[in-house]
């Protein structure tokens, strides 16, 4: 029988859709990959090391370097766990906690906004790029309005938030809210409906139910793959317990269901932040708490629902004003495990799309 | 708040299963339990699989350097009950050994990679147990409290 | 074209009484129609280029280049002088002799392939009697130096570039010839003049509104553009086979490449869209300039398709056109052939 | 044999007018057609793509054309955290740009390193490895910013004895 020879095919880490410097060894049979081989960190940073000789304070800001494309969300993982282990996550007044919900959906539209431009990019729909960048941009006015950067905010605090929201937001968030859905159906319109795309997408690298969880996804890969979960709804942090949103979820768990998830997630996005914009009540924002953040002695481990899934943070305390170690439960790094086994026997140009649906980030995949 | 197993009852029932492996730990979290190294696979494959507790979920591995031991810490959560459970592996300083828990939950595989690359802990039967985020010719764990940075 | 031919005819005069001979003249003749083409290939260059980038912005919701020269007109001249100004590198590993001559043999392609094109009555070098056959002969060709391109870089990109080229541009070949066939055989000749005289009252986009579009999607894969630009794919092949060029060699890949474009927008506009023939009977706008409307209006399909679709998967692709072209534009030329031999039954 | 002076040669190039002539015609259009490289580390990659895209635009300045392979471009923005795993990689694409190239230092990591200067897996800047012609400080900097110092660099690009002369004065 007639045989090619194998072909070891080195993507990345520079490589225009590895999302920055992730880098895969392929075998490729013809244009099939027969194995694919990760290696990641390429940009790690060894952040957890750095947390361990900084203040609990001081560490806010790093964690917008993580998963640069939901900087705030982040943030408030990052605060959550810190005040579960401080015990103050009943003080914080409510005023911030629906701060922090809205900025923290904005921020997920925003991402979800990047991870549809990235899609259309990787399927070289070059011009629906610019569609998902357009009103990213929109969104990060909001937060920049906020926070005074559009990407490492620096905004949570420990019992609150950094400042109240400033004049004008809310008739800006307004208009935003407005014009976003019209964007949303400019998306379908342009990409998902398309022909092409579908026959890119339909059926391409399916991951099961059963393989999903053995592989740990969480968020919105595992919701494509047909488990009915998320953080916001079965374990309310914050004030989620008083929105009424659906959790999007799909059954087949191929590309297309990944971003179809997502984009149907914006969707539910906008409704929670129209329904915190109505409930925010007056007040403060920001709990009283210590000037020197020193936690009890113990750990904690706290999961808030990320743009890209369960963004965990073990923070075990010693009692000094620096966190004792600081583990970062990442979402990508656990996500991106799966693709030497969904690689298998896809066409180079199928996995390099699948990749993409992940929605992987390497800030957070290699910290 | 997270639900709470009772973990006395969990306990006895592992202890009755695998022999003497495993006990309370007490912390702050209220849900940690204690497990004996070599038992560990077992324990795991039970606490997931046993359709009472139902942990499918492996949520995190993380290994901690305390001054007296490394601690591997597993985070499970369970989606039809909602709880949660925090098993914790005590290793010796010198030489820390823990059986992997790949066969158990591929989601270990990268976790366990991190751990072994970057605190140095050998997960044995690991498929696949090399430095992940580091260059291979890395000296030493970054991680350990002991590890200082060459200039 | 009158004025074109007193130029050509006024010019072998000219070279006549200056005392050369015949085979000369017809030497020094053919040397100015191939730098005249060259010349109008580069000047419709600077125009396309200019084009894509004000389109894909239209398409994109951005401006474009538009500081240098009017509405960034000059962008792409100041590109091309920087682009020659450029370090030439080859690959230590390359088959350095292939992976020199690799884009020039497909320039030199590009630039055949005008000998037998008509830009006006008159307006061309030689009006061979199987003028479209010399021009899909030559077009053919093409595939071999994308294949030199990619296989000498030695690099496996580059490589994979090279090998699906091979594999689309044969494919595409074949639905591409069949579409064109249909309007041969309602002219009844191959040569290009007497196709363009055959549209004087009706252009054979209408009885050929099917091979038309075949023709139209064939090209789209034959000049490697979006969708169906897998030989450069940029998401997982980098820049296909070009990768490993730069400076004036990769220039000599874009200009050969949209030397292209314009050759098969203008054998689309002269099959399909009646040539130099002004519609509605508007003569008032020269012949030639007519068919440059037409020429630029088929550029912009291909631009627009390209910045709309995504890339297409080269075994749809390849589905796509074994089992779904080619059979239709069989199906095309076995409905023209009923409908010729119908139609001399009716006329007698 | 002649022993020809240091500023001899200098001015021989000078008095050679139309060399430097065409020298000048082709830094001008060097500076007005500067294609990156598409070329992300980290953070400041996003707003690297946030600089070509719909409100920033870098097509206006002719620097759209994000060339994906580095046979192409002519400048190398360094977006993001060099980690000492990436330096060797970085350091090979910019080997492999074509001359004349160019290396445009974004965000506070790219030049110093950053908030992880003490980390034990980061390079300290681009410019401990590679010749860094500008350096567009944040963290990460804004689109504006980016733009900015492009604009910069063709200044510099364009006039390559102004900037000898700023040099030499210091």
């Amino acid at each position: 029988m007639l045989k090619t020879q194998e072909l070891t095919l080195n993507l990345g880490p520079h490589h225009p859709s590895t999302h920055g410097v992730f880098r895969c060894v392929l075998n490729l049979e013809g244009e099939y990959i027969t194995k694919a081989v990760n290696h990641l960190g390429y940009l790690h940073r060894g952040i957890e090391k750095l947390a361990e000789s900084r203040t609990y304070t001081q560490f806010i800001p790093y964690n917008g370097r993580l998963d640069y494309v939901a900087g705030m969300l982040n943030e408030w993982a990052y605060v959550m766990a810190v005040e579960k282990l401080m015990g103050i996550t009943e003080e914080i007044p409510e005023r911030a906690e629906y701060i922090r919900v809205i900025v923290g959906e904005l921020q997920r539209i925003a991402s979800h906004g990047i991870y549809f431009a990235s899609m259309a990019l990787d399927v070289a729909g070059a011009s629906a790029w610019f569609y998902g960048f357009r009103d990213r941009d929109e969104v990060l006015d909001l937060l920049e309005m906020v926070s005074g950067q559009r990407l490492m905010h620096n905004y949570m605090r420990f019992g609150g938030v950094a400042a109240d929201l400033p004049d004008g937001f809310m008739n800006k968030l307004d208009k935003l809210l407005n014009k976003l859905p019209a964007a949303i159906e400019e998306y379908e319109g342009i990409l998902l409906g398309n022909e092409i795309f579908r026959a890119r997408t339909v059926g391409v690298a399916p991951v099961s139910r059963e393989m999903a969880l053995d592989y740990g996804f969480t968020g919105p890969n595992l919701r494509a793959s047909g488990v009915d979960t998320d953080l916001r709804r079965d374990e309310p942090y914050s004030v989620y317990d008083r929105f009424k949103f659906n959790v999007p979820v799909r059954q087949n768990g191929d590309t297309f269901d990944r971003v179809i998830v997502r984009i149907e997630e914006m969707k539910e996005s906008i409704k929670i932040i129209r329904q915190a914009m109505e409930g925010i009540p007056e007040g403060p924002v920001m709990a009283k708490v210590p000037k020197v953040i020193k936690p009890p002695v113990g750990e904690v481990y706290s999961r808030l629902e990320n743009a890209k899934g369960h963004l965990g943070f073990h923070i075990v305390s010693d009692g000094s004003t620096k966190p004792y170690r600081l583990r970062i439960y990442s979402p990508c790094f656990v996500n991106i495990g799966i693709f030497p086994e969904m690689a298998k026997g896809l066409h180079l140009m199928d996995a390099v799309v699948a990749l993409a649906s992940l929605d992987i980030v390497l800030g957070e995949i290699d910290r | 708040m997270d639900k709470i197993v009772d973990r006395e009852a969990l306990v006895g029932e592992l202890n009755q299963k695998f022999g003497n492996c495993a006990e309370v730990f007490e912390d702050n979290t209220n849900q940690s339990i204690k497990v004996k190294p070599e038992k560990l696979v077992e324990v795991m494959q039970e606490l997931r699989d046993n359709p009472k507790y139902d942990f499918k979920v492996l949520m995190n591995l993380n290994s901690v350097d305390y001054p007296e031991n490394f601690t591997v810490v597993y985070h499970l959560n369970s989606l039809t009950h909602l709880h949660k459970l925090t098993v914790k592996v005590e290793l010796d300083k010198v030489n820390p050994q823990v059986p992997s828990i790949t066969s158990v939950w591929n989601a270990a595989n990268v976790q366990e990679r991190e751990a072994y690359d970057l605190m140095g802990i050998l997960f044995t039967g690991h498929p696949n147990l090399k430095r992940i985020l580091l260059v291979d010719d890395f000296v030493g764990h970054p991680l350990r409290k002991d590890w200082k940075m060459q200039a | 074209m009158q004025i074109s031919n007193t130029i050509a005819t006024g010019l072998k005069d000219w070279l006549m009484g200056m005392g050369f001979s015949a085979t000369t003249t017809e030497m020094i003749a053919t040397a100015v129609w191939t730098l005249a083409v060259i010349l109008f290939i580069l000047l419709n260059l600077i125009v396309l280029v200019w084009l894509e980038r004000k389109f894909s912005a239209f398409f994109q919701q951005r401006r474009g280049p538009n500081r240098l020269g009017p509405a960034g007109f000059l962008q792409f001249p100041v590109d091309i002088v920087k682009v020659l100004g450029k370090e030439d590198i080859i690959p230590a590993a390359a088959d350095k002799p292939v992976f020199r001559i690799a884009s020039i043999t497909l320039f030199i392609t590009a630039i055949l392939a005008w000998a037998v094109i008509p830009l006006g009555e008159g307006m061309i070098l030689e009006d061979l009697n199987i003028g479209i056959f010399y021009f899909i002969a030559i077009g053919s060709t093409a595939t071999i130096s994308l294949l030199m391109g990619g296989f000498a870089s030695n690099n496996k990109y580059s490589l994979l570039g090279g090998m699906r080229t091979v594999a689309q541009m044969i494919s595409y070949e074949i639905p591409m010839v069949f579409s064109l066939l249909g309007v041969i055989m309602m002219v009844g000749s191959l040569r290009l003049s007497d196709i363009v005289k055959a549209q004087e009252h009706m252009w054979f986009i209408i009885p050929q509104g099917i091979a038309f579009i075949i023709y139209f999607i064939a090209t789209v894969a034959e000049t490697n553009r979006g969708p169906f630009d897998l030989a450069e794919g940029e998401q997982e092949l980098v820049a296909g086979y070009f990768t490993e060029y730069s400076g004036i060699r990769y220039a000599i890949w874009m200009i050969a490449e949209y030397g292209n474009l314009v050759a098969v927008s203008t054998i689309a506009s002269i099959m399909f869209l009646g040539g130099w023939n002004a519609p509605f009977g508007l003569t008032f706008i020269p012949p030639f300039l007519w068919l440059l409307i037409k020429i630029y209006f088929m550029i912009f399909l291909f631009m627009w398709v390209k910045w709309t679709y995504p890339r297409i998967r080269i075994d749809h692709l390849m589905h796509f056109g074994w089992k779904f072209l080619i059979p239709v534009s069989l199906a095309n030329i076995l409905v023209t052939g009923v409908g010729i031999y119908i139609y001399r039954m009716i006329t007698g | 044999m002649d022993v020809i002076k240091e500023n001899q040669v200098e001015e021989l190039v000078q008095n050679n007018i139309i060399m430097s002539t065409v020298e000048a015609a082709f830094n001008w259009c060097r500076s007005r057609s500067l294609w990156p490289l598409t070329f992300g580390l980290a953070c400041c990659a996003i707003e690297m793509m946030a600089t070509a895209d719909t409100r920033y635009d870098l097509a206006r300045f002719g620097s759209e054309v994000f060339r994906p392979s580095p046979r192409q471009c002519d400048l190398m923005i360094i977006a993001g955290t060099i980690t000492k795993k990436m330096q060797p990689v970085v350091q090979r694409l910019y080997e492999q740009m074509a001359e004349p190239r160019y290396v445009l230092a974004m965000g506070s990591c790219a030049i110093s390193g950053g908030p992880f200067t003490d980390s034990y897996n980061v390079v300290l800047g681009g410019d401990t490895f590679l010749p860094v012609d500008v350096y567009v400080p944040g963290c990460p900097p804004r689109p504006e910013a980016l733009i900015y110092g492009i604009l910069q660099l063709r200044e510099k690009v364009a006039n390559p004895k102004k900037i000898a002369r700023l040099k030499a004065n210091g």
